[in-house]
């Protein structure tokens, strides 16, 4: 059963992306890449990756496909004709398919539990995490304690495009007079929903942040959900009121103090006498240890995931805003 | 307590100062601040790397979890080395940077310039000091980020085109990567570089592990920009800003190289790469044509950041070609290369960012007359150009001294012949520069300006980095122990090397 | 246990059977507005019918809250999604079946 | 006669190296004030002839002179090492510096030079340089300090900074600095590789376990990396560089640029391949036939050229062969030719270049074809002219007489009849393109009236140029009647005599 | 057949990432280029979650009952592996933005016919 | 039941492949739009049956996160539509 879900999403996934390279109208590109996302998270559902498809989830079809879509009303929606030859690209992608498929003749089977990654190393963490970090999801215990390190790596990547988005567009506080004019402020039924359903986001996303020990979620998903809940406030509110709800400024010592939070537990396991990022450290008991750590750096990243998207929204969509008034 | 956390200290501190640095807004006290603190981790990485000739290898648990279950930093005297050139040129960057940008970057952005000139510096170590393939994928990403940021910093809008370009090439490249490090971990199970190592053994003949092999080779060439993957590099160091310029062109494309290094000699057998597959034949080959194409390209250029960044792309040939010769001596020749490249190119960006600060452009018509007028810059300027073409008693020379005997080592006479004939077009594209500056009249409206030197800040790096490619270029104590040290260690428990050296004595 | 089962069978089947129409309602229809309307179908009705045979299966434990939250939002969101969808169409110039053939009608004569 | 007894006799070797270049510090701090400045230049010179001069003396004592600076690369050092070949070019060249400089003042004055303090500061720079090339231990330094001298004298050669200086200076520099790199430093890393070695050691550092087609290449590299010693095809550098002020030309270019590649030639020639080595090798031989081609085509060339100092040059390259040739027969007597040969050329084409130097100071002519009667008016300048001439052409009574002595017999005992009849022939060369000059300086009256200047206000070229090329031109004959001290210094290099019957024995009598 | 079955997961991630990088170097337009390159790394997730999976495992949360995880490593670099593929996207759009304010187009002949211009 | 949810996921499928298929052809964007969101809804409905069926109805999660993102995305192209129609 699962096998054959698994083809036929594999199918409409290869489907979807061959007519994205056909597509000349933008917009249609990106509503279909939005698909696209949302079916490859089916994907990592059924191969199990729940943790994955909740991100895939929000951050591929969700935040790309909104700052896409930001994009594309600044830049126009339809692709000229393509003038130049796309015979080299065409050598190029087949060569690299050539090699690739080449590369599977070996792979080892699909599913086959004697394959060699899961001989190696990851049984230690499926026997042993819950164990020794006390957590049931063991995604979460090898994202936050046994490769804690990437993980802080990923905030850095995500304040790193903070940077590099803040580098390229200015966030800029608009007068009040546009404040009336930005927003779907002819849609009423949907001020309304909007109004109600936004807590309800807000809460979800609290759920998500804390239960991530437990259920597939965690930081950055939280982050990136309750960032969602603000957007949705932006878009259909209007960038102003979105202002008067947490500033920019704010936001930036927001994005500061996630990453600061993350590694201050990697310090202080370095002041008590640990390695960076040893929570066994700690606390006095090293699961209790190991517990406080992953409820922090979680906290870290998603203060500062939330803190990023949410910039990087308004970021683009100040821009919009102001090419509108134009 | 610091002797503990030596390994981890690079790779911290400036990834801690950096959201520090962007909350502290834009002041001079920002400036103070990312440059002591740069200048921290260089202090720390030369006791890294004193540490590592000394005691050989550093390992550090992150996690307190022991590898390859957590991530392993693991430094050893190669990526010390390389971490020193690293961390010392961001600090003198840093330190040249401040008046550099005024000119460059509009001031609302400058704290944005330093806080990613730091996540830079710290993707950069920490791609260096892992010994993990997939954290080096996210330090990957982090620097790649921060360097896309400051390209686009610069005022003139082809700085952007360059980004884009360069952001499109880079994350092909890491996506590369990517599935490299996919392919060896469906087939070994692990991600930790050595164990990695000793897992590839059983499965050698495998065609996957080949692909990914393939894949990371290629990925990584994007990255360090081997010809004929070097399309982003130009414009991108063309038209970012002068620091900027000065700092990747000296650190980014080494640390790429120094991953391929890693990869090659640590990951594969080296006997696998280069004997079975004949990957040596593939580099040699492609960095042959960068010396030359590019050294040529170079030639043909006006702007002098162009004619630099081109000579970049001949030099990284260089590094490649050391390493395709697959012995000691010529591993040696490679990791000396990186740090004497990093020195003469600092150098050599910096003043040329010394003329665009005073002249406002660096077309080479700019650089007239400009001998009497910035009598320091340009002074800086012929020295660190006379160690890219390899003058005695400059780093240059150091380099291509081993680089040749390498080739030679091995009877490879008509590369030995090439890699000096290579040269000379380096006397040609860094001739014409001088000359231009020594002995053309300024033209008219240059005449009239009265162009005084650059502010002693700019200066002061300038010519810490030409007085190094000179100290280096006479004392080669450290250079030659640190570079022959890394080599070896790499090529150690490699049988190949070892019958390799006794077929050549 | 097995008298629940039925009755989530039978909600879930319908379910189906709604959803089954309405996809091919959106093929079939002539033009936007009726499309939406059929989407309009599975939107609704067949999201309660399955959500509810689901329901049914749960033991009244934070999978039946969720499942709850689910048809709640669902619930709230679609229509609001096609009316919101709907409304901007129309202003966005798009006509009615029936509006075209006028339109046409009014040119040709 | 010792002023430097208190010396350990290797720190000479450092005081050599340093004194020019104490000396140029000097130059840059006294710049403002010229009479300082030039006294100094002066003082200097003298100093370092001193030095030499005690070097010399130890030389004659057997003293073992070395010194290391640094390690360079593990196991090879930068290193100074005296012995009597580069004893003897230290003598011409730290002798005729003190002559040059005095020669030079008066030059610089009398045509209102610009940057005379850049002018003084690099000429010591270039002097200290050939004096690290003279005593350089191995071959790393040499080539080291070859570049050095490159980049020192081009800011002499470009000295004038007009459009003419800029592209001499640009051949000047690139051919020297192409050839350098690409073939000398080849040759050095792959006697390096092939050796490991790249001491300077008697009777060479080949022998015959070594691979003879890639000695020949080496050899073939070695002497066309060298392009300071201008053999053709690459010797477009040397008439290029004569856009310099005439002084520089006198000694950089017919002392001590040219001397120090050919010097490098032949302290290769004996001290790396070993003459017994050398004869082994198929390229000797090609590189023999293209050195006495340069010989003569050069001196076609000469003929044809009307600027003086631009003959002058083409004599040099020609002469320069000379030295190559005679380092190339690999013949004891050859090769002591050829170090003599270093000597006499040089204060025969010295004293040349003064002359044409003077020329041009004292009546601003630069062709030969409008000197004529010029000797009425410059007759000292005109009889040194003609003393020079006769020492390059080799008549006696002149010092080239001894070098082309030796290089005839070599040629003879090497059994190269080919290399004597170019001897010969060049010999004949030379009459025809420099004896003219002096000839019609002198006797040509006959053209009085279509000559379209006068030499009315023509006189004798200033004091102390006149001092200068008088002292060289004595030293051409000095040196036919004495040059015994020179002989016994080139016996004592090993391998090389002026004994033809000690040919069989390579040590020679030192 | 069962070869087919065993690798037809790896095949059509293949296919995905020759679509994606077929984009990423054949579109002329930047927003095209950007999703290609989206296209690409998504495909890239697809082969690392593929390779984790196995076959009568479960979802690596602990539950009772549970005897077979599927591997959760490469779970945890594949959402690292997000977040770097989501920071780039927001990098690039961000480029895109500024490119139209500087040259008026986002097609990349268009620009750099400009660029030649000068 | 297994097999009820095994029917009910398969057509849940095929509705899904229908609303693909709409949204590849579409006559107007507003069509497309139409197929997208149905495809949207849907998925929610298949994950939380698939989850059942896989007997880990913690998935459900996922599903709230699709409805939440579905929902937001259909404002964005909404605001989309505001932002680069003219006004009038």
């Amino acid at each position: 059963m699962a096998e054959l879900i698994n083809l036929v999403l594999l199918a409409m996934l290869a489907l979807t992306a061959l007519r994205i390279i056909f597509l000349k109208d933008l917009f249609a590109v990106i509503m279909l890449f939005g698909i696209f996302s949302f079916l490859s998270a089916l994907i990592f559902i059924n191969l199990d990756a729940v943790d994955v498809a909740f991100t895939e989830a929000s951050v591929g079809a969700g935040i790309s496909t909104v700052l896409m879509l930001g994009t594309l009303a600044l830049t126009g929606r339809k692709e000229k004709a393509n003038s130049h030859s796309s015979f080299l690209p065409l050598v190029v992608v087949c060569i690299t398919g050539a090699a690739l498929i080449y590369g599977t003749l070996d792979m080892p089977d699909f599913g086959d539990p004697d394959n060699p990654v899961h001989q190696h190393v990851a049984p230690r963490y499926i026997e042993e995490s819950p164990k020794e970090v006390g957590l049931p999801n063991m995604v979460t215990s090898v994202l936050a304690s046994y490769r804690g390190f990437d993980t802080l790596g990923e905030v850095v990547v995500v304040f790193a495009a903070l940077i590099a988005v803040l580098s390229l567009l200015s966030i800029r506080k608009e007068t009040e007079q546009d404040a009336s004019e930005s927003g779907l402020k002819s849609h009423h039924v949907l001020h309304v929903v909007a109004k109600l359903v936004i807590p309800l986001i807000i809460l979800f996303a609290l759920y998500v942040q804390f239960h991530g020990d437990f259920g597939p979620g965690g930081g950055f998903q939280a982050g990136v959900i309750a960032a969602a809940a603000l957007i949705l406030y932006a878009l259909v509110f209007g960038l102003p009121n979105a202002f008067a709800v947490i500033g920019a400024k704010f936001l930036y010592c927001m994005a500061s103090a996630g990453v600061l939070l993350y590694a201050s537990v990697g310090l202080f396991s370095m002041y008590k006498g640990g390695n960076f990022l040893d929570y066994n450290k700690i606390a006095a008991e090293p699961l209790a240890g190991q517990h406080y750590g992953i409820i922090i750096i979680e906290l870290g990243v998603g203060i500062t995931v939330f803190a990023v998207m949410l910039s990087i929204f308004y970021a683009f969509s100040s821009q919009t805003a102001r090419s509108n008034i134009k | 307590m610091l002797e503990q956390h030596l390994a981890a200290l690079p790779i911290l501190i400036p990834l801690l100062a950096a959201p520090i640095t962007f909350i502290l807004g834009r002041s001079w006290f920002t400036w103070l601040f990312a440059t002591s603190t740069s200048a921290l981790a260089c202090f720390f990485s030369w006791h890294l790397l004193a540490a590592a000739l000394s005691d050989g290898v550093l390992s550090y648990a992150l996690g307190g979890w022991p590898p390859p279950w957590g991530i392993e930093l693991r430094v050893d005297t190669a990526n010390a080395f390389v971490l020193l050139a690293v961390s010392t040129l961001s600090t003198l960057v840093l330190v040249y940077a401040k008046d550099s940008i005024e000119k460059e970057i509009e001031a609302s952005k400058h704290s944005l310039f330093y806080t990613a000139h730091l996540l830079c510096l710290a993707g950069l170590s920490g791609m260096l000091l892992t010994g993990d393939a997939f954290n080096l994928f996210v330090f990957l990403e982090v620097s790649s980020l921060a360097t896309y940021t400051l390209v686009s910093l610069a005022s003139d809008r082809r700085c952007l085109t360059a980004a884009f370009r360069y952001l499109v090439m880079g994350t092909i490249g890491a996506t590369f990567i990517l599935i490299g490090v996919g392919m060896l971990y469906m087939m070994t199970g692990t991600l930790n570089m050595l164990d990695l190592a000793s897992r590839i053994d059983v499965y050698e003949s495998s065609r996957t592990i080949n692909t990914g092999m393939a894949f990371i080779i290629v990925g990584v060439s994007i990255k360090l920009a081997l010809f004929p993957l070097h399309m982003w590099l130009p414009p991108a160091y063309t038209y970012a800003p002068s620091a900027v310029s000065a700092f990747l062109a000296s650190t980014a494309t080494k640390v790429a190289v120094y991953v391929m290094i890693r990869f090659i000699f640590t990951v594969f057998e080296v006997e696998h790469v280069f004997e079975e597959m004949r990957m040596d034949l593939i580099l040699m080959v492609l960095a042959i044509v960068a010396i030359f194409k590019s050294s040529y390209t170079a030639i043909v250029q006006s702007n002098v950041k162009t004619v630099l960044a081109y000579s970049s792309v001949a030099q990284i040939g260089y590094m490649i070609l050391g390493l395709s010769l697959v012995s000691v001596t010529g591993l040696m020749a490679s990791f000396i290369h990186i740090f004497n490249h990093a020195l003469m190119k600092g150098a050599l960006f910096m003043a040329v960012g010394a003329v665009f600060y005073r002249v406002g452009s660096v077309d080479i018509k700019a650089f007239r007359g400009l001998g009497k007028q910035m009598p320091l810059t340009m002074a800086a300027f012929t020295i660190a150009g006379l160690s890219i073409i390899g003058v005695p008693l400059t780093v240059g020379f150091i380099s291509k001294w081993y680089l040749v005997t390498a080739a030679l080592e091995q009877n490879h006479w008509v590369i030995a012949a090439l890699v000096l004939a290579g040269s000379l077009l380096a006397v040609v594209y860094i001739g014409r520069v001088i000359e231009a500056a020594y002995f053309q009249e300024p033209t008219e409206s240059q005449a009239h300006n009265k162009i005084k030197e650059v502010p002693w800040l700019m200066l002061t790096p300038m010519w810490v980095l030409v007085l190094a490619n000179i100290y280096f270029g006479v004392d080669t104590s450290l250079t030659t122990e640190a570079a022959n040290a890394a080599s070896e260690w790499l090529f150690q428990n490699t049988e190949m090397a070892t019958t390799r050296q006794e077929v050549i004595k | 246990m097995l008298f629940l089962d039925v009755i989530s069978s039978i909600l879930l089947i319908s379910g189906v059977f709604f959803g089954l129409s309405g996809a091919i309602g959106i093929f079939k229809f002539p033009d936007f507005f009726t499309r939406i309307h059929a989407a309009s179908i599975t939107d609704s009705i067949a999201t309660i019918l399955i959500v509810g045979g689901l329901l049914l299966q749960t033991s009244f434990d934070l999978n039946t809250v969720k499942l709850i939250f689910i048809l709640v939002f669902l619930m709230i969101t679609s229509p609001t999604a096609s009316h919101a969808l709907a409304k901007s169409a129309r202003h966005g110039g798009l006509l009615t079946m029936a509006e075209a053939k006028e339109k046409k009608q009014e040119k040709t004569g | 006669m010792n002023l430097w007894q208190n010396v350990e006799p290797s720190q000479l070797i450092t005081l050599s190296i340093l004194v020019p270049l104490i000396g140029a510090l000097l130059v840059i701090l006294t710049g403002k004030i010229p009479n300082l400045r030039e006294a100094i230049t002066l003082v200097t010179a003298t100093i370092l002839f001193s030095i030499v001069l005690a070097i010399t003396d130890f030389t004659f004592q057997g003293e073992d002179m070395h010194i290391q600076v640094i390690e360079l690369f593990p196991g090879l050092d930068i290193s100074f090492e005296v012995e009597p070949l580069g004893v003897l070019f230290a003598l011409v060249a730290s002798f005729l510096w003190i002559i040059t400089s005095i020669y030079a003042i008066g030059y610089m004055r009398g045509h209102n030079e610009q940057n005379q303090t850049r002018f003084f500061c690099c000429f010591a720079l270039a002097i200290s340089s050939v004096m690290a090339i003279c005593f350089s231990g191995n071959l790393l330094t040499l080539f080291i300090f070859y570049e050095v001298l490159t980049f020192s004298t081009y800011p002499l050669v470009t000295h004038a900074g007009n459009d003419a200086a800029k592209k001499g200076g640009r051949i000047y520099l690139g051919i020297l600095l192409s050839t350098s790199i690409a073939f000398l430093l080849l040759a050095v890393l792959g006697t390096y590789s092939l050796t490991g070695t790249l001491d300077f050691r008697a009777g060479g550092i080949f022998d015959d376990s070594h691979n003879k087609v890639i000695l020949g290449g080496l050899l073939v590299l070695f002497c066309y990396g060298i392009g300071k010693a201008a053999i053709m095809p690459f010797h477009r550098w040397l008439p290029a560089a004569m856009v310099a002020p005439t002084p520089v030309s006198a000694l950089l270019h017919a002392v001590a640029v040219v001397k120090a590649g050919v010097f490098s030639i032949l302290k290769i020639v004996i001290y790396i391949f070993g003459l017994e080595e050398l004869k082994t090798l198929a390229t000797t031989d090609i590189m023999l036939y293209i050195g006495a081609a340069t010989i003569l085509l050069s001196s076609c060339i000469a003929m044809t050229k009307d600027n003086l100092k631009a003959r002058l040059a083409y004599s040099t390259v020609s002469q320069l062969s000379y030295i190559v040739v005679g380092a190339l027969l690999a013949s004891s007597v050859a090769s002591a030719g050829a170090a003599l040969h270093i000597a006499t050329h040089a204060v025969g084409k010295i004293t040349l270049f003064f002359c044409a130097g003077a020329i041009m100071v004292a009546s601003h002519k630069k062709n030969i074809s409008e000197m004529v009667g010029l000797g009425r008016k410059m007759p000292i300048t005109m009889v040194a002219f003609a003393i020079g001439a006769i020492s390059i052409i080799g008549l006696p009574p002149m010092a080239g007489t001894w070098s082309k002595w030796y290089l005839t017999i070599g040629a003879l005992e090497a059994d190269k009849l080919f290399i004597v009849a170019t001897l010969m022939v060049s010999s004949l060369l030379n009459i025809a393109y420099l004896l003219p000059i002096p000839i019609k300086a002198f006797f040509n009256t006959s053209s009085g009236e279509q000559k379209p200047w006068s030499w009315a206000d023509t006189k004798e070229a200033p004091l102390p140029m006149l001092i200068a090329l008088s002292v060289t031109s004595l030293a051409c004959f000095v040196l036919f009647f004495y040059p015994q001290p020179l002989i016994d210094l080139i016996n004592l290099i090993p391998g090389v005599s002026t004994e033809v019957e000690m040919t069989n024995n390579l040590n020679g009598d030192g | 057949m069962n070869f087919i079955l065993d690798h037809y997961n790896y095949w059509i991630t293949i296919i995905l990432m020759m679509a994606g990088f077929y984009i990423v170097i054949s579109a002329n337009n930047l927003v095209k280029k950007i999703v290609g390159l989206n296209v690409f790394q998504v495909s890239v997730f697809l082969l690392y979650i593929t390779m984790g999976k196995v076959s009568g495992g479960t979802a690596p949360i602990v539950v009772d009952g549970a005897t077979q995880y599927s591997n959760p490593l490469p779970h945890v670099l594949i959402l690292t592996a997000i977040v770097v593929g989501v920071a780039t996207t927001a990098v690039g759009l961000a480029l895109i933005v500024r490119i139209k304010g500087a040259y008026g187009t986002v097609e990349e002949n268009e620009f750099k016919d400009q660029d030649d211009a000068i | 039941m297994t097999t009820v949810f095994a029917v009910v996921c398969i057509a849940i499928l095929v509705v899904m492949a229908i609303a693909l298929a709409r949204a590849f052809i579409a006559p107007t964007v507003y069509d497309r739009i139409i197929g997208i969101n149905m495809f949207g809804t849907k998925t929610v409905l298949f994950i939380a049956a698939v989850g059942f069926l896989m007997g880990r109805p913690e998935f459900l999660d996922i599903a709230i996160v699709y409805a939440l993102i579905n929902f937001i995305g259909m404002v964005a192209v909404l605001r989309f539509f505001e932002d680069t129609t003219p006004v009038k």
